[in-house]
Formats: C-alpha cells, structure tokens, sequence
C-alpha cells in the first residue's frame, strides 16, 4: 500500500502547508500536543494560520511557539488564559480570537468531519457566544445553531499507530485529537511508536486509518503545566 | 459565624449522593472531592476525558498524559474510563452528569451566572463551563456571600457577561444555601450564628423568604 | 455505590417498561441483539411499543418476538427485509413503519443522547425521506434537518463490562449497541460477562458506565443470518 | 459480445487506486473484492463497522459477530478496525470513503439513481445506500444496462423513488462504461465487439457521444 509513514514532521507536511491555511490542532493544555508538527511549522515559516485549538500553548511551548514567530493570524478556541504571549498580541489588535465553548469546539470538529454542516445546541444561548447566531426551538427550548469546521489540515498527537494509521491514544492525551484529526482534508498524526498492521487489537482502535493521511514517529518533550501531587509515596 | 471556604466545600459535599456522576469546577468546587463521604461512592467527571478522577499523584509520580481540565497531574482509578473530549461534551450537553458545582462572580435571582469574563480586563475564555451549565443536570454553584467590597455578588441581574441564562438551582455562600425559585431565591439553610437579616443585608437579590 | 448489577433480565427491566413507550434498540441484524431484554419484554407483556432498531429480526428471532406477540405499534428502522412477518403485519395496516437511512438513524440516536435536538445532513435530500422535512442551505449545498431521539429505554448488549458499567464490544457486535445506549432515558445492557472494576484497561472502553443504568449477565443463543463460507480449511 | 457479471465485476475493480477506503454494495458489486488486482491494497468497509474486511471464513470459523452490511459472515485482516454505526456513517458522510461501487434499479442521465424501492412491492427499506450515495466521494454503479424485458435501465429520469439526487459519477453496465456529464451520459468505454449504435439502441438517456 502506498505508504502513509514518513521519516521526519518537515517530510510529513510537505506540500501541505501554504499561507492563509486553516489547521485544527488536538491536545488539551500541553497534554497530547502535536508537538512535532508545531515545530515543523515553525520550521515551515507558513503565515496567516487561522488555528483550531482548545488552547493556544503556553509562552514558550505548544502553539506559544507559533505565536512568538506571529504566524498565526487567528485563533479559535475555548480557554487561553495560559499565555502571556496571547494576549499582548490580541490586545494590540495583531492577533483575533474567536472563543468558542470548549464543547461546541469538539463538537464543530466532530460535526465537520461526519459531513454535518450545522447542529443546534443549548450551550451559549442568552450568552456573547448566541450573538449573531441563528435561533431555533425544539421543545420549547431554545437552541443555537453551530457550524461545522473543516479545516485544510489537521495536526494530531496518538501514542501508538500502525503502518496503516490505525491508532490509540493514551490516558488523557486523547482529547481533541480524536475530533481534530476527523475534520482536516489532510491529517497528520504523530506518534510515539508505529508499530506493523496486527500488533493492534481491532477492537481497541480509537481512530481508525481511514482519517490519517500522513504519520510519523518521534521523541517527544510532554512538558507539565501543573504538577500537582499528594504527600507521602507510592505503596 | 460564616463559612469557611472548606466549609462551604463540606456543606456542597453534602449534595451528592451514591452513584452520581460529578463535574467540580476549578477553585473552591475542587475542594469538594475531599468531603465526600465514605458511604458513598461519586465519580467525577474532568471534561478533558475522564470519568473516574482519582487523587493528585505521589511526587514521581506525575504522567503528563494524565492531566484534569484544571490541567494538574491526578491519577486514575480502578472503574476510570478515558475518551475524546467530542465524547466528553456529548455526555454533558445529553444530561448524562447529574451535577456540577461550579464557582460564580455573580449569580442572578433567576438563575444566570456569570463566570466567565470581565471586561476590560484580560480574558481567559469561557472553558467548558457554558457547556457544563447548559447540559448538566442540576448546578450548584459555591461563591463567597459577597466580593471583597461587600457587594453581593447575588444580584437581581447579572452585569457581567454571562455564561448561561436560568441556569443554576442552588448556591452555597459563606453565609447561607439558596435555591433558586419562583419570585427570587429562597434561603433554606444558614451558617451557625447567621441569621437571615444579616443574608438580606448581604444580598441584593430577592429573598423571598419572610424577613 | 449503589448496584447496577441485576441478575435476571426480567429484575433489570422491572419498573421501567410501560405502555406505548419508546425504546431504542441496538444490534444490527441479529448481530449484537440485546436478545435477553427482548425475552424479557415479551414475557412482560408491553404494548404498542415504538421501538428504533435499524433491522426488525427475522420471524422467529430478535424483534420478530415481538412482532408475532404483536407488541410493537410501530417501527423505525433502515431495512427490514428479513422479516415476513413484518410485512403481512405491515401490509394490513397493525404496524407502522418509518424508515430512516442507516446513517441518520444512528447519528439520530447519538444526536439525541449528545443533547443534540437537530442536525442537518445531506443524506435523502431529494428523496421520500425529505418530504415534510425543513430544508436549508449550506455553502451552496442543500441539506435537510434531521431531529435527535430520546427513547424511554435503551436495550443494548456488549461482550464485557465491569460493575460500574464501563462496558466492551466485540467485532462487529458494537453497531448500534453504542449510538442506542446513548439515546435511553434508562439503558440496560446485557453482557456476556461481569467483570470487576479493573479488570478492563481504562483506555480500551467503548462505552463509559455512566451511559448505563442497570446490567445483566447472561447466555446467548447468537443466531447467524446468512453463513457465508470460503473453500478449505482453516491452516 | 455484453460483460458477463464477473467481468463488470473486474471492469469496476480498475475503478480501484492503490490506498483507497472502498465500499462495495451487495449483489454485483460484492464481486468486486475478487478482482481487486495483487500490487494494489484497498482497504473495504462494512457499513456496519469494520474497515478492513476480509474474505469469508473457513466452515466452522464463522463468527456471529464478524458479519458484513449483506449479514454474512466474514473474516477480520490485521489491519482491521471496528467501530459503531454512528462513526461508521460519520466517515461516510464526511467523504471519508473514497469510492463506493453500488447496484441500480434505475440510473438518469443526471446522476440521480433509484436502488432501493418499487412502489407496490414489498419495501425492504434503503440500509445505508442513501448515506452512501449522499457522502462518498465518488459513486459508480454497476447494472444490467436493460432489464429482462429489454427496457432501458439508464434513463431520461428515473421513475422510481430515489435514493439520491445527482450522485451518480459512473455507471458499468454489460454494454459499456458511461459517465454522467454536462448533457447527459457519454460512454467512454465499450464491451468487446459491442457498439456505440448498439448502445443508442439500447439507451433512454440522452448520449453526448456522436451517434
């Protein structure tokens, strides 16, 4: 089969990348990030990026990278209340910001890779986020109407992947990864193994191959942004 | 005397019963996990991904793939299940969790809360917590009484942006629980040595409770 | 915590079958049926169900029990070509029908389980399945809004799950066992097993416990529909 | 000399590219998977949750819950994932499914196509084919290019309910290879020793090729 696997993030997004693109990118915080993929773009030099992402990194890693090198034009996400970067930028009016609800942002990418332009919902009526948005009851309650996203590529993080893209995440750097990596005309999954077709259950597959265009392996740096523990030591 | 913030969390602890399935927002609503009582057993819910929330790890311990929507290292427990954060909201916005307590900067009489946004100054983003409001089965919310000026913050109307509308059943202050009901908020419980004319004092929202 | 385990199919479905109720139904075909719960509500007597199934059993199995005890006053499925019985009672007027494309259905059923009231979609638009439908454009396509369910009652089968209800498919047994699940106001679910918590890896759950309200573990009688074959012998 | 079934079976598998995601209808179209040549890998998806399917089971390996969208037991291959009905039409909606090969009562000249309902005979009712021919990229269907009376399943317009509008890319028939274009049909491929007045013969929709 034509194959799907390439040697370094650079070689993965090669050909895909142009300026003015939209991206959907997975992790939650700094937890499953496509930390590969960001560097490459960095790398990359690509401008006027309108990012899809729950959060926009901190100063000095996750998309923070990309800010710093101000390749991103606009960003839509939930929370982004980690960076300091973010907000000079935004503030000065070198940045946009469109926040979505961090359920109607999964949703928009999940709804968008399943061919669903439009779906109603209760979350953000009477709020900032209903304005301008079409209105509709069902029930007697009233729903808003979100959009799909489709973005021109998707950057997403797995744990472990076949040759033929069939992955699972681990733990909870799964989050957004399952939602973004759906809804990108092109994928690109980086993972930490990639392992032969058959050393994976077919049961246990969380996102099969079909929505992974391009993989690749690598090291990666996981940074924590809370660490958080309990006294005493593990039994 | 008025609650302390690990009172209040006791006194909100007292909301769950055996078998729930729970979302605590981030702040004082944390502190909730550390009252639940031993007879029963609630899983929490962290919207990244999560059913079944254990404690914070032991120092060495810590997995940076195993975070909750607060971003801080926990652990996970026998019964845990982890999914995608589609699948997260899918459960919140269908019903599925049957509580979230939650913080507020301001509550109105009617129920809208704002929690979310001050304007002008830096804003973080809303979160999940729209979602959590809108889908969540009953929402209790935990603030102090009053901000630090001694302003209510239990307002007839919300001046802040909101982050739903009708939204919340039940608030727990540092003086008193409130429900939510026809005609303003009724007060059906207070903190030892408060009284109700220290609440309507504290208060600008109807208290529609005999003064 | 308070038990979800049952040991009868009969003591899990007590106090939630009622007359002329809705109740969601997984499996596809006679693969993955919830056959124990349908024994169950054969043997209970219910009547004038309305019941969302995307196939309606075979004569003598599946939901054809309760097509020859004429419980059901009306089904929604995709197909129901297997089923003779269901097209005499069709044909004479004791059954409705209403047919929903494969796709809708279950994006119907995890619609209604998402807090999901309406979704739109281009599937049947220009169809049967449009008529009486709204209508509505999106970037030059049309597309027509399809309305999320909500069912009394979900009756689903999985292969393993643990107490709490953290639950496991096998193969192609998971169909609409997941979506069905979703949908119920009170879902049980049967399984081939009840295992303890821990027992099942917490990144390998199809469905998480807090879809499912009450379990029982039986034994199934797994009819196959069409055995199909290769020549030789296995190696 | 017309195709025999097995070889618009074969026509249809040149259809195929090296990496496709494809689904093969039931009847003629199931064929298909036996003509899929060595140096290419498709992979096949059962609308019913698998990608990846493999051929039938020895006697005595069918398993229950291995079946295909036809309700026959099938095998699993090492690269075979499952899923759920609602993630399983997920990907189809999306365009995910590269090509779908799909049996036809009736073809028009638009593209419309009607498969699944003859008014007055029993219904059996449309299964996925309706969100087949509504998501996936390209549709190509194989049929008999008359029926057994000698009438012209290719049509000015269908008279039968459709299944979908527009969305057929190419049709196969005994005769020939037809694509649906701007116009009409326009036949870009014969059967051996079959020709084009042969097909204007047997032909209601409008052909765009000089006759």
């Amino acid at each position: 089969m034509t194959g799907k696997v390439y040697q370094t993030a650079e070689a993965a997004l090669e050909g895909v990348l142009f300026d003015s693109m939209t991206i959907a990118a997975g992790g939650f915080g700094l937890c499953g990030i496509p930390e590969l993929s960001i560097a490459a773009i960095r790398a990359a030099g690509t401008q006027n990026l309108t990012i899809y992402s729950n959060n926009a990194g901190v100063d000095d890693f996750g998309l923070g990278r990309l800010l710093q090198t101000r390749q991103i034009k606009k960003m839509c996400s939930s929370y982004v209340g980690e960076n300091e970067l973010f907000m000079q930028q935004y503030l000065s009016g070198e940045l946009e910001l469109e926040f979505n609800p961090q359920g109607t942002l999964a949703e928009r990418m999940r709804a968008g890779g399943a061919g669903i332009p439009g779906f109603y919902t209760r979350t953000g009526v009477g709020t900032l986020v209903a304005e301008g948005k079409e209105h509709k009851d069902f029930n007697g309650e009233t729903h808003i109407l979100e959009h799909g996203i489709i973005a021109d590529l998707a950057i997403v993080k797995a744990w472990k992947a076949d040759t033929t893209g069939n992955a699972i995440f681990r733990k909870t750097a799964r989050n957004f990864n399952h939602p973004a990596a759906t809804c990108g005309r092109t994928c690109v999954m980086e993972v930490e193994e990639i392992v032969a077709p058959g050393q994976l259950d077919p049961d246990a597959i969380h996102i099969p191959g079909i929505y992974i265009h391009r993989l690749v392996q690598g090291e990666f740096e996981k940074q924590i942004e809370q660490r958080t523990t309990r006294p005493g030591v593990a039994a | 005397m008025a609650w302390t913030r690990d009172q209040m969390a006791a006194r909100a602890a007292r909301e769950l019963t055996d078998g729930m399935y729970v979302n605590l927002g981030i702040g004082i609503p944390t502190l909730v996990a550390n009252h639940i009582p031993d007879d029963i057993t609630v899983t929490l819910q962290s919207e990244n991904g999560l059913l079944g929330m254990g404690p914070f790890p032991y120092a060495g311990d810590e997995d940076p793939d195993l975070i909750n929507a607060g971003k801080q290292t926990i652990t996970e427990l026998p019964h845990s299940a982890y999914f995608d954060s589609a699948t997260s909201f899918a459960m919140i916005r269908g019903g599925k969790i049957a509580i979230a307590i939650l913080g507020a900067m301001e509550v109105a009489e009617n129920g809208d809360l704002a929690n979310w946004m001050i304007p002008g100054k830096l804003i973080k983003g809303m979160g999940g917590a729209m979602d959590l409001v809108a889908g969540v089965g009953r929402v209790v919310v935990i603030t102090d009484h009053t901000n630090k000026d001694g302003v209510s913050k239990i307002l007839k109307t919300c001046a802040l942006p909101l982050t739903g509308k009708r939204v919340v059943d039940r608030i727990i202050t540092d003086l008193c629980v409130m429900d939510i009901v026809e005609g303003g908020v009724e007060v059906i419980e207070l903190a030892p040595n408060v009284t109700l004319a220290q609440v309507y004092q504290s208060t600008e929202a109807t208290i529609v409770n005999d003064a």
